[in-house]
């Protein structure tokens, strides 16, 4: 199949159709709109279930409801609709529920603006609803990774049954870029649990409430191996002129596209810098911070969410450097090298 | 003759069965049981009329009717 | 190469089209290329933008900076974006709507789009004159595939558009610099 | 001798934690047998709300899912689009579709969504400890209405079935009460229809059942069914509402 | 004033009256009833307002509306309510209002059970919400400071125009214990910029939406600044017995009360062993971990929330070992001290 | 001469964001017109919606509070009970005020918050880029109903006016229609007597607007009066409602 | 004599004003205004009845009118 | 001193309150104290329990996992909490509702307070002769003041309920272990 150009939004949303996606429920917000409509677009078309809810708490719940009843499911919107759902997120995560939740990041806090941002970081890794859970979030870089991660979190949920987040920003739902679609759908896999109705087996409940003493610390118990292995087995990155690197950029998301940049304008200068790129967010891939290595320098749409995970993965053994900006200013290129050149030495 | 049965461990003792039985055939018990309340129970040998009555007002389902 | 274009000028202008036809066009010469529209509060009447950059490379941020062309269809947009051109970038202007700075050193086409596409009787193809010139002056796309995606583009049931496109492209084509 | 009032099959044989005389053991039976009569516990699923009878699941024998407080519809909805050929109903206390719910309730039936909602009205929050619901009347003292409901302040016991009845998409609305025999055989009547219609694909259609909670009300069993028929039914009249 | 035996819950909200809180919404949710219940009976009363919400989401707004207006606003509820809530939240941090929200913790995630739990300090401390905000969290650990710390919580909230979190768990929202109540109700500082009517002065706005580019950037500086402003003024913490510790507890809230009980014991059989219990929560106490020491043990009742802010701080300079549970299961003194007791030596 | 018609000291004098054609701005006219006219200006706190009416308050020259996506009118239940001596009103749209607002809607207006709210019915979500609202019409394109709305799929246009009239908290409820000369008589009338009811202290009064949205509806200026008179208001019927 | 004012620079050009002028003394002006569109005028001269007309319609309350 | 009592019984038999009447006379002592409530799923006749700690010293946790005194009020929560006694501890069982189990080798104070209760002529006042009861073997609080804070809070309009409830801890005081 020849590449053809299409928004990040647009990207994420036929990722998930070509996943087995056959439920979507959201409600409109910039700037994530172009995926609502493409899911109105197509899902009845291509024998799916599009549903404009009446809110985002709505959609979250139905997506609860959808999930529960076996199928792939679906919602998204941005950062203060997100922000709605937390409740609904950490019901589905407490009862088990496979579902993708997609957040196109604008500037915050409050109403904000809608100039791309990277400050849901926290929200998304550190479980903004209550209770000690976690999802799997996935940062895509690219529209082709909109389409490729999306197609991913939907089989690694499954895998799992969590919640698994597409974490992405204004600039890349936005953003038009050559994809490749790769059309293999995937073979679904069984789902004991689904909710379908008792016959021919003992009655089915999907429910995230244990009363019984002791009941509610096992699902926790539970959740938590399953987190372990999880952080053993998904951790995602990538990673560029990493070898013989003194300085490690560490970005994820558009950003990363950026410091992308500044490393190789650097390298071309002779500067010995690397890249790694956290592509899963959650796990954080503390494996690419093994080698030891003197210096980091992170860089984010925010004031330093993702540094705390670096902070924690190093935990001193290197001197960890912040570059930040919020609320739809976006660190540039030259911002980086100029910010590289004052730290590199020394 | 019609009679009833009554699930005496299930039994909270809330007595409307009592108050609907129009032979007034149910009456509250004095030992407790196992949830430490005062079940009720069937007077037998009165003209129970199998009219459910005290089945379908009975919240937790511990009357059946047999006639 | 990397070619950085800031397409800008008011909602209905067909700028994002622009914008997109271009990035086409360079996806068929298996360019790297990103599109990246931008909105103001006004949904119609309103300031819009995109940018488009195409490339041997990788692309890093779709956002530019510092743009090697700027494609300005009105004065607003022009005053907003002309601090935005490389000194060795390319200026595009429509002088229907927009004054060029005489004192501006950078290489310069302007010429009348606006004008032009009323003469060829549809003000909305402006924006094709406008590529025309941009491509006249800077090959980054071959107009061939240009053509190409307009084409396909087009509302099969209106050839008329497909033609008046067409012509203002070519129109376009026939700007010197200067 | 043939038993002529038995334990419905949907219906677990276990205890519940119900309250002595609490409606909510009244409605799930009622709906057992609804089920058990029109042969459909092995298409049903349900969706319990978060309220006195949260752990519903517990107490029937069909396929249940847990909906945060409020959001059954919309839990209902996701099954139900994806599943249409099971039966989905709701059940859901006066605070969970009438306060938190609202917005979830309203847009489902507007949807028009071929559901059924079993809605029990019992004029306060059980399961929080006796709060005032949307549906608490006038003057009722509850414990966030300490001196009894001020329209002034708290306004209006709610009337959303009637509000629902206003909406196209919406088939059937009854409103019965859980206060005697007849009344209860109105009320599996009741139920029965609301559940048929989504078997015949009528739509959305809703059962609200005003429902005894003693404890909250400081009534004895017994004396919260005359409150029903002398009191709550006067705000909220019975019958068929659309 | 002689003390008198209060819940948690009724000292808290007697706290906010005594502090002039004049507005109170909020929804009923277990465990924190008596909350909503104190203010119901006696906001009326004392010439506050109190209004029961249709829902969580309704009463953080009805918050943000009368701390807009310029008068002493609160909400309170428990996990999943405090969830709904994110959004409304973002925005009073957004438009840089005083508020506060009480979170009287209880097992997750979902709908979990009503176990006391200390399982939302991320949410808490790391803005669940969206956007780069933060909100002073005050964590207490007796009802006496669940009065005093509500009480404080005003005032912050007042100085530094943010929103303020009172965050317990069930433990303390529902013991009863002796309390003094000090009943100075406080001046009230001016607001210049509450909507008040627009008589005399140019009219205001209350607002986080910032659409015009560069501005919202600018907000979102302004609120750094506050943050390392509060950071540097606001740290509050307790210690106990740390002068010769080799090995420091760190504990907030009810889980520091069964920690302290496990410290005196082990004293008390001659282990160095000493508390840091965390008061405020965000700003997290820093400060209390300035002196070199070997080795800590955090403990808490979630799986490794505050352990992070802990590990942040020290920065590899010490040992840090962990202990929690979660989902209604609480570390007890037992649990501690056979813990420290394995990691005491070596 | 005299100026009989001139802008109002309430409404800035600058322009607007709004697109050529929109009811906002007359919408926000008229209530400025209102405002001045019943010398309330420094008594008035407005709440804005989000929603392409999001920076009213870079518009009027009065207090004004945002209020997230829906919550309006929990925000100004916040201000009013606080400050009861002021004028605070609601300006929202439809989805604001039907879809993510409903619950807030509903139950203010149940509380009967003496409060007025300005409710801007154009058939679509503006601001996001013209998507179906719940208030669409039936067969009417948007970019989430490309094939135009259908009641199987996303149920009926919603006549949120007609169920809050049903409240008894609810005092004064009237239809308008920015359409043409005298329907904008009419919406002034019935701007200023919501207003007054808050002056007087009656309770809930909302005036509900029919408003054109040239854009989304992809008609000119001139075409949506026209489409405003010939079918919305078939749909949504003029008048006083309560 | 009845006239009207129009700020032509506020003025987007919907026409409505146009359209509900009874005189048809409103007129589409060719030259584009700072907003870049083109905004309308009042042709003077004509018998303005001073009807407001115009003025109420306007959403961008760029007319006022003098009697 | 500290000393941990669990009160257990079912709703109804004014559990929380015995609790909370032992707590106001620590107070009354200037003793540190806690006191716990929890509830069941069942609001009405299901299980309830509270936990008191009183100390000279600051109190832990108010939870208790070993008690030093159990007063347990029907058999489900015996069973229930039997184990949570510590060797050395104090069980005060009604045996009008449970009967204790003769292996058990703790000290144990049994009676049967609900019948005495009624015999009083006020079932409710069973938890007032268990209270009696437990303060006879356990000098925690002086009776005097238990009786302070049983005056304080019992309602002024209602003497006789007042009259009842002294004598139910009267009754209980009468009580020897063994
Ligand atoms: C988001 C959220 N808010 C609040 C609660 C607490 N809560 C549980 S049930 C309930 C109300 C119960 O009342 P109702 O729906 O009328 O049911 P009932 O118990 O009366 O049958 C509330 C407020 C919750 N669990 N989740
Ligand atoms: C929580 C949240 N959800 C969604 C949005 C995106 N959003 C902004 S305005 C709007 C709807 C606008 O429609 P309407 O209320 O009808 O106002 P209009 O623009 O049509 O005047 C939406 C969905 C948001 N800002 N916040
Ligand atoms: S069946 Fe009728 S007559 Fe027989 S016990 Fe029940 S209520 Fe009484
Ligand atoms: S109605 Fe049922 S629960 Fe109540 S007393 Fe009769 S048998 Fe017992
Ligand atoms: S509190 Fe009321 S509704 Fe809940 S179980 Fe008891 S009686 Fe039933
Ligand atoms: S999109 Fe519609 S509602 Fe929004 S400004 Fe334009 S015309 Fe007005
Ligand atoms: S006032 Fe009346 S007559 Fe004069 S220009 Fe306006 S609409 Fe025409
Ligand atoms: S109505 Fe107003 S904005 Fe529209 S054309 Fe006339 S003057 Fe211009
Ligand atoms: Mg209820
Ligand atoms: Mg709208």
């Amino acid at each position: 199949m020849p590449k053809i150009l299409m928004s990040g939004n647009d990207a994420i949303a036929e990722g998930a159709i070509q996943a087995g996606c056959s439920f979507y429920a959201g409600y409109p917000i910039t700037p994530q709109n172009e995926l609502t409509a493409y899911m109105a677009n197509n899902m009845p078309k291509r024998g799916g279930i599009f549903i404009q809810a009446e809110a985002e708490v709505a959609a979250i719940n139905m997506v609860f409801g959808a999930a529960a009843a076996g199928v792939r499911a679906m919602t998204s919107s941005s950062s203060p609709g997100i922000s709605l759902k937390q409740e609904g997120i950490s019901y589905i995560a407490g009862a088990e529920l496979p579902a993708v939740i997609v957040n196109i990041m604008r500037g915050g806090p409050g109403l904000g603006n809608i100039a791309p941002s990277q400050s849901d970081y926290f929200q998304a890794t550190r479980s903004g609803g209550h209770g000690d859970y976690h999802c799997l979030v996935l940062a895509p870089a690219s529209v082709q990774e909109g389409y490729d991660l999306t197609y991913l979190a939907f089989s690694l949920a499954d895998k799992y049954r969590v919640p698994a987040i597409i974490l992405g920003d204004g600039l890349l739902g936005q953003m038009m870029e050559p994809v490749k679609l790769t059309s293999q759908r995937p073979g679904l896999p069984a789902k004991p649990w689904a909710l379908t109705g008792c016959a021919g087996r003992k009655a089915n409940v999907a429910k995230s409430f244990y009363l019984k003493e002791g009941d509610l610390e096992k699902l926790n118990l539970k959740l938590q191996k399953k987190y372990k292995e999880i952080i053993a087995q998904e951790q995602r990155w990538e990673e560029l002129f990493l070898d013989d690197a003194r300085l490690a950029l560490v970005a994820y998301g558009s950003m990363a596209r950026i410091a992308k940049s500044a490393v190789k304008t650097l390298r071309a200068k002779g500067k010995r810098v690397g890249l790694i790129r956290p592509v899963s967010l959650w796990p954080f891939p503390k494996k690419a911070f093994a080698k030891p290595r003197n210096k980091y320098l992170v860089i984010e749409m925010s004031y330093g969410q993702m540094l705390e995970d670096v902070q924690l993965v190093l935990c001193g053994k290197a001197q960890v450097e912040f570059l930040g900006r919020s609320g739809g200013g976006i660190p540039s290129e030259e911002e980086i090298i100029s910010k590289v050149n004052k730290i590199y030495n020394g | 003759m019609p009679r009833i049965t009554i699930n005496k461990n299930k039994c909270k003792g809330c007595l409307l069965c009592v108050g609907v039985c129009p032979q007034g055939l149910i009456v509250a018990q004095e030992a407790l049981n196992v949830r430490g309340v005062k079940p009720v129970r069937f007077k037998a040998g009165g003209k129970c009329a199998g009219c459910a009555r005290c089945a379908l007002i009975c919240p937790d389902c511990c009357i059946e009717v047999y006639k | 190469m990397t070619e950085r274009i800031i397409i800008a000028g008011s909602g209905g202008q067909g700028i994002m089209l622009l914008g997109k036809v271009l990035a086409e066009g360079a996806l068929l010469e298996n360019k790297f290329v990103t599109w990246l529209p931008a909105y103001g509060p006004e949904v119609r009447g309103g300031a819009a933008h995109c940018m488009v950059t195409i490339s041997d490379d990788e692309i890093g941020s779709p956002h530019i900076d510092q743009a090697d062309a700027l494609i300005i269809m009105n004065q607003l947009s022009l005053d907003k974006f002309k601090g935005r051109l490389k000194d060795t970038g390319l200026m595009v202007v429509n002088s229907s709507l927009a004054k060029p700075d005489q004192s501006m050193e950078t290489k310069t086409i302007s010429g009348k789009f606006t004008d032009i596409a009323i003469g060829l009787g549809n003000i909305k193809v402006a924006n094709m004159v406008a590529l025309g010139s941009y491509l006249a002056a800077k090959r980054i796309v071959s107009p061939e595939n240009i053509l190409k995606v307009i084409q396909e583009m087009a509302p099969k049931d209106k050839p008329e558009l497909l033609q008046v496109n067409i012509a203002a492209l070519k129109k376009g084509t026939e700007f010197k610099h200067g | 001798m043939d038993k002529i009032y038995s334990h419905p099959q949907s219906l677990r044989d276990v205890p519940t934690h119900y309250c002595p005389g609490c409606g909510h053991g009244l409605a799930h039976r009622l709906i057992a047998e609804a089920v058990d009569e029109l042969k459909i516990r092995e298409r049903v699923i349900a969706v319990a709300p978060v309220g006195c009878a949260v752990i519903a699941y517990d107490y029937w024998d069909f396929d249940c899912s847990e909906a945060a407080h409020g959001r059954a519809l919309a839990v209902a909805t996701g099954i139900k689009r994806v599943r249409p050929q099971n039966i989905v109903f709701t059940y859901q206390g006066d605070g969970d579709l009438a306060a938190i719910g609202t917005n979830e309730t309203i847009h489902a039936a507007n949807r028009g969504e071929n559901l059924t909602v079993f809605f029990i009205n019992n004029a306060v929050y059980g399961m929080t400890g006796g709060q005032m619901a949307p549906t608490t009347l006038l003057n009722q003292k509850t414990s966030t209405t300490p001196e009894g409901r001020d329209a002034q302040l708290q306004g209006y016991p709610l009337k959303i079935s009637e509000m629902l009845a206003l909406l196209p998409g919406v088939k059937y609305i009854e409103r019965v009460a859980l206060s005697s025999p007849q009344e209860i055989i109105k009320t599996k009547k009741a139920i029965k229809k609301a559940l048929l219609n989504q078997i015949e694909g009528v739509g959305f259609s809703l059962v609200e059942m005003l429902s005894p909670c003693p404890t909250y009300w400081g009534l004895s069993p017994k004396d919260s069914l005359e409150w029903i028929k002398n009191t709550m039914a006067k705000e909220f009249p019975l019958g068929v509402i659309k």
